[in-house]
């Protein structure tokens, strides 16, 4: 499991997953994400999937548990990438709202409108 | 019947890579669609999670066990542990239920594995540990929908 | 101990792919080099098939069982059949020493499993199986000769 | 396990594996490979392991088996591109004076010299 954290300056986190991410993945990136969201003063996280192998419910956990840190000042989840079963679990999950159909650019143009307009 | 394997381990959470990838194996023969590969592999990994996290509480002396059998494109797996148990086994399988959501667990587990199988019996009994059984149906190697 | 699992399964010729990858996976957690990771997956490979073929002569109902456990950088294993057993086990473990020519046997298996291992036993009795066990130490991964 | 066989019109076997080489796979491949040496009335084969993931010493056996099948005509075996790992399992079994350090193209030049001449 690997995992790449740019964050941009308009304040939005782009989150590159790679390999497995199982509960064991999990636990050992998610103080990384929350470290990163924290200081830098995050709106919005893009999570990536594109490179992602596996993904069980401890995605789910994981993509949940930093919208609860959004939550407060409103910031945005989007999901790209997801694979055909991970799709599904996002489903089963009421998270497939969350997965646009859009390049990280066109996202991340889209949310600097959003977040500054 | 044609395999049989018998995978048991610590409640370590590395090994719930070992617990997939034994599975991935044992199941290469069927030629499985990635989407079957996936699914079970989810499968697998949900209720092996479960069995570490809340049938030993992260107690890595326990140990989990994954049994597997294979009778033509038939596949039945038992996840077992010897740990806590559960005390509502329906209410547990409710979505979104979890009793760690402190942990970032979502309460899906059981209804992913629901999902993605064919059959689904968990039988629990507390203080002595818990069973999850599967089955799973793999598509016929020729049909022209399979994405292999 | 750091870790621990049992692999048991049908003595079917698919199930030498299942062991290697098994071990593959309980390896990961060392980062070995290439050369530690293919050289375990010889020697389990090579007792694996020998379980198989010598101890079984391929009676697919006959049970393998691989045995591993880790504490810090060593791993140890253990791969026991409960098939025909070795007669003079010293014999069998000559190079080039083989039953079994005209299946394309090269007698190289225990002479690759001592090669490739820190240290190797072999207990056989007759009619009763036999258990090879070996000891591995890996390399520490800050090593700047590694390749990884 | 994938291979490939290629027979050359001055009688070369072109033998390219790929995956894992073992008992199980050896099994498997070892009557089409039998056969192309037969039918192409072979005179040498050249064991191509540079996509080879993986080999045990059921590759010895399925080598030595075919250099036995050679014998008869004095055919040449040719070995390219094995791993390190598999290098030291040749050297074991008395096979590595069998490797050379050529391209596939090299090597048919020279065994078409050594054949023809
Ligand atoms: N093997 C088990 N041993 C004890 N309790 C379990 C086990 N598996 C599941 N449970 C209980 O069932 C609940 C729901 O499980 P699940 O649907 O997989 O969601 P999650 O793992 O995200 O909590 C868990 O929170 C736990 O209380
Ligand atoms: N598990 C086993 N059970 C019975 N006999 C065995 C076993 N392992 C090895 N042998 C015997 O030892 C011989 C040498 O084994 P090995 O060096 O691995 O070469 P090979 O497998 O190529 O024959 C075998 O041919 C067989 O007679």
């Amino acid at each position: 499991m690997q995992q790449q954290i740019q964050l941009t300056v308009d304040g939005i986190a782009i989150i590159r997953l790679q390999g497995d991410l199982d509960h064991h993945a999990a636990n050992r990136i998610r103080e990384d994400i929350s470290q990163a969201i924290y200081q830098g003063s995050i709106h919005a996280i893009i999570w990536n999937l594109g490179d992602l192998q596996f993904m069980d419910s401890a995605g789910i956990g994981l993509i949940l548990g930093r919208m609860r840190d959004l939550a407060p000042i409103n910031g945005q989840t989007v999901i790209l990438n997801p694979s055909a079963t991970m799709q599904k679990i996002f489903q089963f999950s009421g998270l497939s709202k969350y997965i646009w159909q859009d390049t990280e650019d066109q996202v991340i143009r889209t949310l600097g409108g959003i977040l500054n307009g | 019947m044609d395999n049989e394997m018998t995978l048991s381990f610590l409640a370590v959470s590395e090994n719930e890579a070992l617990a997939r990838m034994a599975m991935t194996s044992f199941m290469t023969v069927l030629d499985p669609t990635i989407e079957e590969l996936s699914e079970v592999k989810t499968v697998i990994s949900e209720a092996v999670t479960n069995a570490i996290i809340h049938g030993y509480e992260e107690d890595q002396a326990g140990i989990v066990t994954v049994y597997a059998t294979r009778i033509d494109r038939e596949v039945t797996v038992t996840i077992s542990d010897k740990g806590c148990g559960i005390a509502d086994v329906q209410q547990a399988m409710e979505p979104l239920y979890t009793t760690k959501q402190q942990m970032d667990r979502s309460g899906m587990g059981f209804t992913i594995m629901e999902s993605f199988t064919d059959q689904l019996s968990v039988k629990s009994e507390r203080g002595k540990g818990t069973t999850v059984t599967f089955k799973k149906q793999f598509q016929p190697v020729s049909s022209p929908f399979a994405t292999r």
